[in-house]
């Protein structure tokens, strides 16, 4: 059955090139129907691996040779192991239920762009598959690639509009920042091991000391490409700005699955990187600002779906944190709970935008609850879920990492429980905003108001009830459960838990402590937003700090000044300057020398017979000279 | 005498010679100090003739040794009367346009 | 069929069809007898071409090689060998050709004959500079082909043409003198005083001359890759020149020079070229990311285009000297993939020009409103020039950088640096160029994408997936050149 | 031997002819006739079918070089009477003693290209000169004419007198004039020798043309008829290149290190003025006077490498450069206007002769498969095997790219530019022979060996 | 110091002196009659080595024939000081140094080599005298002699190519 792997990832792409190339002739419910099955095909078989897998045979399965030049030898191959079953899953289920949802949401676009959507979105499966299935870095570097591509395809889907476009430049060059560090892992990889399987590569590098420059560096360049994909400090401003793509790519691309390649690819070489203990280091620090900073700015956005990015931002920096502090298990049931709760928050606030005819500013929305009540208890249910309370969810993952980065430094434990804190607070503030209070849209918004069509609905209750009880599939042992999780993706995490076995186990009483805290102190949260946005939101532009936070720290301003600007200057100048007057005046100037010396020594045949012979006489002087006495 | 003496004398003429040629603008006088200038290397020839001669009939007193030189000196007076009537023809040619015998009248040609 | 019993040779095949042809054509004056008859011979080149392919084993070497004395008194010979380079390039040219005129089939040239005759006197010439085994048949070609170059160039294109053309003309010239001087040194210092390949190869010259001699040699190449800083020729040169015979400018000839270090310069000074290895490669990352950069600052798509080419240029030459097995298993097989590229560049970009009546980035705008086909033609040539994988550039980029990266993670560093340049200025371009509102209404209607351009087109987005998702074909293909140039190399570093 | 007799004769033969024949016509058929004649004779000679038993006193040998070289100046005379005869016409009255002073200086040709005494070269470079003095004047009304006939024959007989001051201190040095004779050794020349080395090489420069003696050939070549001037720059000047290199090559071949920086600073000078000053030039006669000066520098190379090379080389490009300029001074006769813009649109209104121009230009610039790159090719192998001054080989092809501005600045203006140039009708005979021509520069071009072997039968 | 030394010293002064008049004598004409004296006392040289023939030619083809074609031409353009023109007195300037510079690097070149001190035979040996010049003419050198007639011929035509109006 394994063998049928290709067909995962091969079915996507059929249904491509069926849309994009028919994208004429097809009727929408075609489109519709092929964009669909596809996946829901992908999906069935990815549940049969799964289940195979669970049996316990997990393998690879080489293709063809895709690049063999000397000794090095890249088959194009796929790894069907836990790891990358449970990232199968997240995406074909989670992609199935947002391709369902697109086909109501993009249903006012015309045939062949409602086709062009549907192709795009099947090939982002199709790489988003590529990626966590490939047998090597190199076609997970093609997927990794691949949803860079769809993301800047979708992200300008309305490529009319030029800030969408931008948009979508933005997202692509990036990423392109981080490809640029991926790669330079990429061949420092070659060069260390001579191959970029992961099977060789982790058994040559077990036998490697810990901190070994290389793995330091090769774990550094590797986690760059991590941080420009997965959003992280320095280059996360291209998320929020991604939020220009219509609502269910979001949810689906930058939100369940695109976002967290960079956590699966850090998972995948855990062992590289528990080998580099600095790298480790590097990596928590950065998940855990990102967290907190993201956090932060999302306090004070007023776009329902800016809101949602930020947040998502932040998430990511928690699933760093916990890949920083050795949680590899933590980190990925987080990508997974994350991947159900941010879906359905995206989904409602979809849902939401088609209500209001594409308004997106919440100090214009108010008392939904009652319109829309599906949306509504769905998306409280995801608020819930990513609050962190008990015992939805996020509680469950959210507090593997805490506890995990709590053993390991306890300032982390602070920092990531006020983000937590932070998060219930600005989740609450959209919810209350959004859905509690009175209606503050304008009047023809208000008569048209209506629940979204059945579509819609039904992947927003999936999801919901997926984002309540998912949590129950790692419930610690402290809480009386035995985390199936663990279990099942011990055989990939296993060399890395060999090496930080000293890692020390913390007393159940604490445990108990710190879930106390960080639960109860989100529950603060939660009941002083409610109780503050859901009677008087703040409708009013933030003034003094609140503004700075508005205007996320200024960092897009920032950056525009330090690198946009001066590189864009210093390029104007080399093409004005150096360019043309420097290295093409220098050619052109010895032609004009040319030129010149020709005018000027032309005046040497003067026409006279008598100083055509002094200067024969002359010369015949300079010969005898040179002949006899030199 | 010496050679040298023949040499310096004649080199001298010659170089007289070449002064004219370079210092007069009238062509005749230019053609004429190239007259001077082959007379100069006609004595010279003849002296080289006898130098050439008299070292060779130490040997043997009936050597023809050096007879060449003189008879260079022949030619070359041959050539130079040859010369001097296809030039004097020219000179009067170049008169019968432009009424002047000065060289640098004529630069039409330059550049 | 028996190998031993050979009626013609295949390179000798591919250089004389190419030439007689053009001189029919000269003969030739209606237009479309002209046309057609060009299409014709330019696809029985590529027949050959593909023929050929099926003779690659050692027992047909008598179907590859040829050579018989040409001018016994100076020890040179009519050699002309047909290895994996050489079959490769030769496939390019062949290519490179039908789509030219495919894509230029209903423009009519003044004086047609004479514009075709020259496009196949051109090919005859390139296909005779990979194939050529002997110094002085190598330099013969190399000239033969500059020639209609020269021709074509300055008689059909923009109005600065001429003089463009000639910068162009004079400096390549100079160039290639410089190189007929170090080829008359070695041929002078080899040991049985032939201008074969091998005896080249075999020669030793005393260190401090190979030096100067190298660079002779070098500069040559240098002029013609262009490498920087000896570039400034090609932007006004593609800019002036008429589309088709840019194609075959920027997408054959410049691979003359690479073709020529790999073949020529290394393998004969491979002393030399390791002592300035380091210097060369500095200079050539310099260029790359000199050239994106003013790339990133153009107006005018084909000057846009032009730069991007020096750049990918720029790092065949980086990647070539770094001399790692990986990194010219990657040139090999950029040398072809960016040649496709660039044509297919090309015509998209003259078919703009020929539908708007512009080329300035500036005055375009939302064309994708207009023309979604093109649209997706350019986003995929666009993705393919700045190596997404899947498309057929990233195999060889990848591997060049690959190379690279055992030269010095500094110098990839700095080059890897284009990857993000390239992205910026091929996105800002397509952006600025396709999406956003229409600016500017089309002059002609766009039925002038008629079907032999979108043949031309298709064509070319074929090559690049199918070379993205199985180069293997290519990496069998150029193996042999491959090893003899490692084996060349090996002793030294 | 006999070609020589047969020449002056021939010579003797146009002058009476002409005052039996009247009609200016005929004059070009006889001298076709005799030149043909000329040609036959000295291929049995060549082949040795034909020998005279003269006793000659060692004055003259005729090697099988500088019979080839016979033969090759024959055949170009030949085609520059089938390109000009109908020129002869234009320039004066006289066609008869024209042809009859051709005729008289290629027998001089013969006398410089074998002498072996420093008395034959002196009477042959003035059998050849004085001619030239009458041709360069020929246009007797025409001002320029007459200039550049007085400027040619002042500064002539002015080398002339160096010259001969040079071979008196050689006869001093050595008491003999035959140049086998003199046994000069490879040591450093005694200070006579010296004076008369340089001397000769001044003088011989002057007759070659080259910088800084050059300064004559402009104005002349400019002054004197078209037709003219095509002689005096192509045959004429191979042949004193001939005699140049017989001369130092037999005289002061042992102790060419000794001179061979002079050399080649002449040969630098050469090619750096020749090919700078016709940069500039508006008048494409001009533009081929100095570009013949620039050529000059490439064949003074064969004096500075004086090797095998070189004296094989001398030979093509003889050839090759006497060829390519005699068409494309035949192709400027045919023009009105002897300006570069006078070119402009020649393609259209005359492609053949725009063709058959670009061949010649191509050849001239030295692109490979005319004859123009073999020459050159040749010269630069010599200059390198030389072995010593290895710059002046790189100089030659800075110099050779730059020649390629001003000949391709013609062809642009044939090709490229917009007008409507004008030439005179041509004739069958001119067409046929101006194919002939374009077809030797491609077939020498091809097959250089034809004539290499020729120089070893 | 002999009566052979005496000549010489005369005849060489002679010549020196005559020549410079001839180059410096405003009027054609005077520079002239200049030059025949030059030619004379030339001869003079000549006689003084023995070389008879050579002496007799000179004054028959020179000062008789040549000068006397000059004297003719210049009295058919009767020319006078003042139709002599003068190059500019910097080019004379430059004319004299060079010239002048010419000599003495011929002379510092020659001065002071062994061979200089050869002796020239004066006055004796008969290989000047008509009879064994006119042997050695017309076995040895008959070649060039005829060859001459071919330049003589040439001349001939050319001068009357040139003259004929």
């Amino acid at each position: 059955m394994s063998k049928l792997v290709y067909l995962v990832p091969l079915l996507p792409l059929i249904g491509f090139l069926i849309n994009g190339l028919g994208r004429k002739s097809l009727t929408k419910s075609l489109t519709a129907i092929i964009g669909c099955g596809v996946i829901l095909i992908s999906f069935i078989i990815s549940l049969v691996l799964f289940f195979e897998v669970k049996a316990g045979h997990s393998e690879v399965v080489t293709y063809f040779d895709f690049i063999t030049a000397g000794n090095l030898k890249i088959p194009f191959a796929f790894q069907v192991d836990q790891l990358s079953v449970v990232f199968l899953l997240i995406i074909t289920g989670v992609g199935f239920l947002i391709h369902v949802y697109s086909t109501a949401y993009m249903h006012e676009e015309s045939g062949a762009h409602y086709a062009r959507y549907f192709s795009f979105l099947n090939l982002f499966v199709f790489s988003m598959l590529l990626l966590v299935l490939g047998a090597n870095y190199l076609i997970m570097f093609i997927g990794w690639e691949g949803v860079g591509l769809c993301s800047y395809l979708l992200i300008g889907y309305w490529f009319k509009n030029p800030e969408y476009t931008a948009a979508g430049n933005k997202a692509f060059i990036m990423n392109r920042v981080g490809d640029f560090g991926f790669l330079l892992g990429l061949f420092w990889l070659i060069q260390q091991f001579g191959t970029l399987n992961y099977s060789d590569i982790f058994s040559k590098a077990g036998d490697m000391k810990i901190n070994d420059a290389a793995l330091v560096g090769i774990t550094l360049l590797l986690f760059v490409g991590a941080v420009g994909k997965s959003a992280q400090i320095p280059l996360y401003t291209w998320l929020p700005d991604a939020m220009a793509g219509p609502t269910p790519v979001s949810a689906l691309i930058h939100a369940a699955t695109m976002v967290t390649a960079g956590v699966y690819m850090i998972a995948r070489s855990n062992l590289l990187y528990t080998l580099a203990p600095t790298t480790m280091g590097v990596v928590a620090i950065i998940g855990l600002a990102t967290a907190i900073f993201a956090a932060t700015i999302a306090l004070k956005q007023n776009d329902i779906k800016k809101v949602l990015a930020y947040s998502t931002v932040s998430q990511l920096g928690y699933m760093f944190l916990g890949l920083g502090v050795g949680a590899f298990t933590g980190a990925v049931f987080h990508v997974m709970t994350h991947a159900f709760f941010k879906a359905l928050l995206f989904l409602g606030a979809g849902s939401v935008i088609h209500a209001m005819h594409h308004e997106q500013d919440i100090r214009k929305m108010g008392g939904l609850a009652k319109r829309l009540p599906v949306t509504h208890w769905t998306f409280l249910v995801a608020c819930i879920a990513i609050a962190g309370i008990p015992p939805l969810s996020g509680f469950f993952s959210k507090d593997e990492i805490l506890a995990a980065a709590f053993s390991a430094n306890t300032v982390y434990w602070v920092v990531g429980v006020i983000g937590a804190i932070l998060t219930a607070f600005y989740m609450f503030r959209l919810y209350a905003t959004t859905f509690l209070g009175k209606f503050r849209g304008s009047h023809e918004q208000e008569h048209h108001l209506h629940e979204s069509p059945k579509a819609m609905t039904w992947p927003l209750i999936i999801l919901a009830i997926l984002a309540a009880i998912s949590g129950f599939v790692g419930v610690p042992a402290v809480l009386g459960g035995h985390h199936e999780l663990e279990n099942f993706l011990s055989p990939i995490f296993a060399g890395s838990v060999k090496l930080v076995h000293d890692h020390h186990e913390i007393a159940h009483s604490t445990e108990y402590m710190l879930m106390g805290v960080a639960a109860g102190t989100a529950i603060l949260a939660i009941l002083y937003a409610v109780s503050k946005f859901s009677k008087k939101p703040d409708l009013e532009e933030a003034q003094g700090f609140g503004r700075v936070l508005q205007n996320k720290w200024y960092v897009d301003e920032l950056y525009d000044a330090i690198f946009v600007k001066p590189l864009k200057g210093f390029s104007g100048f080399l093409n004005a300057v150096v360019e043309k007057s420097g290295i093409d005046g220098i050619v052109n100037g010895v032609g004009r020398l040319v030129n010149y010396g020709g005018r000027q020594l032309r005046l040497l045949q003067n026409g006279q017979v008598g100083a055509y012979i002094l200067m024969m006489v002359v010369a015949t002087l300079v010969l005898f000279i040179i002949q006899l006495f030199v | 005498m010496t050679i040298n003496h023949y040499i310096f004398l004649s080199v001298a003429l010659f170089c007289i010679g070449i002064i004219g040629v370079l210092t007069r603008r009238n062509m005749i006088i230019i053609f004429m100090c190239i007259e001077l200038m082959l007379n100069a290397t006609n004595l010279l020839l003849v002296a080289f003739s006898k130098m050439h001669y008299l070292a060779a009939s130490v040997a043997d007193a009936a050597t023809t040794a050096g007879t060449d030189g003189q008879l260079f000196v022949f030619f070359i007076m041959v050539v130079a009367a040859a010369e001097v009537s296809v030039g004097l023809a020219i000179i009067v040619m170049m008169f019968r346009n432009t009424h002047s015998i000065d060289v640098n009248f004529l630069n039409r040609l330059k550049h | 069929m028996n190998p031993n019993d050979v009626f013609i040779t295949f390179p000798e095949l591919l250089v004389w069809f190419p030439l007689l042809s053009g001189l029919i054509i000269f003969l030739l004056n209606k237009e479309d007898q002209v046309k057609k008859l060009a299409l014709t011979s330019s696809f029985i080149t590529v027949a050959i071409v593909v023929a050929s392919l099926f003779f690659t084993d050692k027992k047909y070497y008598n179907f590859n090689n040829v050579s018989y004395f040409w001018l016994p008194s100076l020890g040179s010979s009519f050699a002309l060998m047909y290895d994996g380079m050489g079959r490769m390039l030769c496939l390019l040219t062949s290519l490179a050709f039908p789509l030219a005129f495919l894509s230029s089939y209903n423009k009519s040239y003044t004086k047609p004959n004479s514009f075709y005759g020259l496009m196949l006197l051109m090919q005859s010439g390139l296909i005779g500079v990979f194939c050529a085994m002997d110094a002085l048949v190598f330099y013969f070609f190399w000239e033969l082909a500059l020639i209609p170059a020269y021709f074509l160039s300055s008689r059909w294109g923009g109005e600065r043409r001429i003089q463009t053309t000639f910068k162009f003309f004079v400096y390549t010239f100079a160039g290639s003198l410089l190189m007929l001087i170090g080829i008359i040194y070695v041929y002078l210092h080899t040991p049985d005083f032939t201008f074969s390949l091998r005896s080249f190869m075999n020669t030793k010259l005393p260190t401090e001359k190979e030096e100067i001699i190298f660079w002779l040699f070098f500069i040559a190449f240098a002029i013609k890759m262009p490498v920087f800083p000896f570039h400034t020729w090609q932007p006004d040169a593609y800019e002036q020149a008429t589309p088709s015979v840019t194609m075959i400018l920027s997408g054959v000839m410049v691979k003359m020079g690479v073709f020529a270090l790999i073949r020529w310069l290394i393998p004969v000074f491979p002393y030399a070229s390791q002592l300035f290895a380091n210097f060369i490669i500095i200079l050539a990352v310099i260029g790359m990311v000199y050239a994106s950069l003013i790339a990133w600052m153009q107006d005018d798509l084909k000057r846009l285009v032009a730069y991007s080419s020096i750049a990918h240029i720029g790092l065949m030459c980086a990647a070539v000297f770094a001399r790692d097995e990986s990194g010219m298993k990657g040139v090999m097989i950029q040398m072809f993939n960016h040649g496709i590229n660039v044509i297919g560049l090309w015509i998209v970009v003259d078919l703009i020009e020929r539908i708007w009546g512009t080329r300035k980035i500036s005055e375009l705008g939302g064309l994708s409103n207009a023309s979604p086909v093109l649209t997706i033609f350019m986003v995929v040539i666009a993705l393919a020039n700045l190596a997404l994988p899947l498309t057929n550039a990233f195999v060889g980029e990848f591997l060049m950088f690959n190379g690279l990266f055992s030269h010095g993670i500094w110098t990839t560093a700095i080059a890897l640096f284009c990857i993000i340049l390239v992205a910026i200025y091929t996105l800002n371009m397509v952006r600025r160029v396709f999406y956003g509102e229409t600016k500017r209404e089309n002059v002609l209607s766009l039925k002038t994408i008629d079907v032999n351009v979108k043949t031309a087109l298709v064509i070319v987005v074929l090559i690049i997936l199918i070379l993205g998702i199985y180069p293997k074909p290519m990496f069998e293909l150029t193996q042999d050149s491959v090893d003899v140039f490692m084996s060349k190399v090996k002793g030294l570093f | 031997m006999i070609a020589i007799i047969l020449s002056a004769l021939w010579g003797v033969v146009m002058m009476f002819s002409g005052i039996f024949f009247k009609r200016k016509s005929t004059a070009g058929i006889i001298a076709i006739l005799g030149i043909v004649a000329l040609i036959f004779v000295s291929l049995l000679e060549y082949h040795s079918y034909l020998y005279l038993p003269l006793d000659i006193k060692g004055m003259l040998t005729f090697s099988a070089f500088s019979q080839v070289f016979n033969l090759v100046a024959f055949i170009c005379t030949l085609i520059y009477f089938l390109l000009n005869a109908s020129e002869f016409e234009e320039v004066g009255n006289d066609v008869y003693e024209y042809y009859a002073l051709i005729f008289f200086i290629l027998s001089g040709i013969c006398i410089v290209t074998s002498f072996n005494t420093l008395l034959m070269l002196f009477l042959g470079i003035e059998i050849i000169s004085i001619p030239l003095y009458i041709l360069a004047g020929s246009d007797k009304r025409n001002l320029k004419s007459n200039e550049a006939s007085l400027k040619y024959f002042l500064m002539g007989s002015f080398s002339t007198g160096i010259m001969l001051m040079g071979i008196v201190f050689l006869y001093g040095a050595t008491g003999t004039f035959n140049i086998q004779a003199m046994h000069l050794g490879a040591d450093k020349p005694t200070p006579m020798v010296a004076i008369g080395l340089v001397l000769l090489l001044a003088a011989m420069s002057f007759k070659v043309s080259a910088a800084p003696f050059h300064f004559w050939a402009p104005d002349v070549y400019d002054g004197s008829p078209t037709i003219f001037t095509s002689l005096m720059a192509t045959i004429i000047k191979v042949a004193s290149f001939v005699a140049f290199l017989r001369l130092f090559d037999t005289a002061f071949g042992k102790m060419h290190v000794q001179w061979q920086l002079l050399a080649a600073i002449i040969a630098a000078a050469t090619l750096f003025i020749g090919n700078i000053t016709a940069v500039f030039q508006q008048s494409v006669k001009r533009m081929l006077s100095y570009s013949s000066i620039a050529q000059a520098g490439f064949m003074m190379l064969s004096i500075f490498a004086l090797n095998t090379f070189a004296k094989e080389g001398i030979i093509l490009y003889s050839a090759a450069y006497s060829l390519a300029s005699i068409g494309s001074f035949a192709v400027l006769v045919k023009m009105k206007d002897y300006s570069f813009e006078g070119f402009n649109g020649l393609r259209k209104t005359n492609p053949f002769l725009a063709l058959m121009n670009t061949i010649f230009l191509l050849s001239l610039t030295g692109i490979p498969l005319s004859a123009g790159f073999i020459a050159k090719y040749y010269m630069l192998i010599g200059t390198v095997k030389n072995g010593n001054y290895f710059w002046l080989a790189i100089f030659a092809v800075l110099m050779a790219a730059i020649s390629a501005i001003y000949y391709f600045r013609l062809i642009q203006a044939m090709y490229f530019k917009e007008g409507n140039a004008e030439a005179k009708p041509l004739s069958t005979t001119y067409k046929a022979a101006l194919v002939i021509t374009a077809g030797l520069v491609i077939f020498i071009g091809a097959f250089p060996n034809v004539l290499i072997k020729a120089l070893y039968n | 110091m002999g009566i052979t030394q005496l000549l010489f010293w005369l005849l060489t002064v002679m010549t020196l002196g005559s020549a410079l008049m001839v180059i410096f004598s405003k009027n054609p004409v005077h520079s002239i009659l200049w030059l025949i004296v030059t030619f004379f006392s030339i001869s003079g040289h000549y006689i003084l080595l023995n070389a008879q023939f050579l002496a007799i030619v000179n004054i028959i083809v020179y000062a008789g024939a040549i000068m006397v074609l000059f004297l003719f031409v210049v009295m058919l353009m009767n020319l006078n000081e003042s139709s002599s023109p003068v190059k500019n007195k910097w080019l004379r300037f430059a004319g004299v140094i060079s010239g002048g510079s010419l000599l003495l690097v011929m002379i510092g070149a020659l001065k002071d080599t062994e061979s200089m001190q050869k002796e020239v035979l004066m006055n004796t040996g008969n290989i000047g005298l008509i009879n064994n010049l006119g042997i050695v003419l017309f076995k040895d050198y008959v070649l060039p002699f005829e060859i001459s007639s071919v330049l003589f011929l040439s001349a001939m035509v050319g001068a009357v190519v040139i003259g004929k109006k």
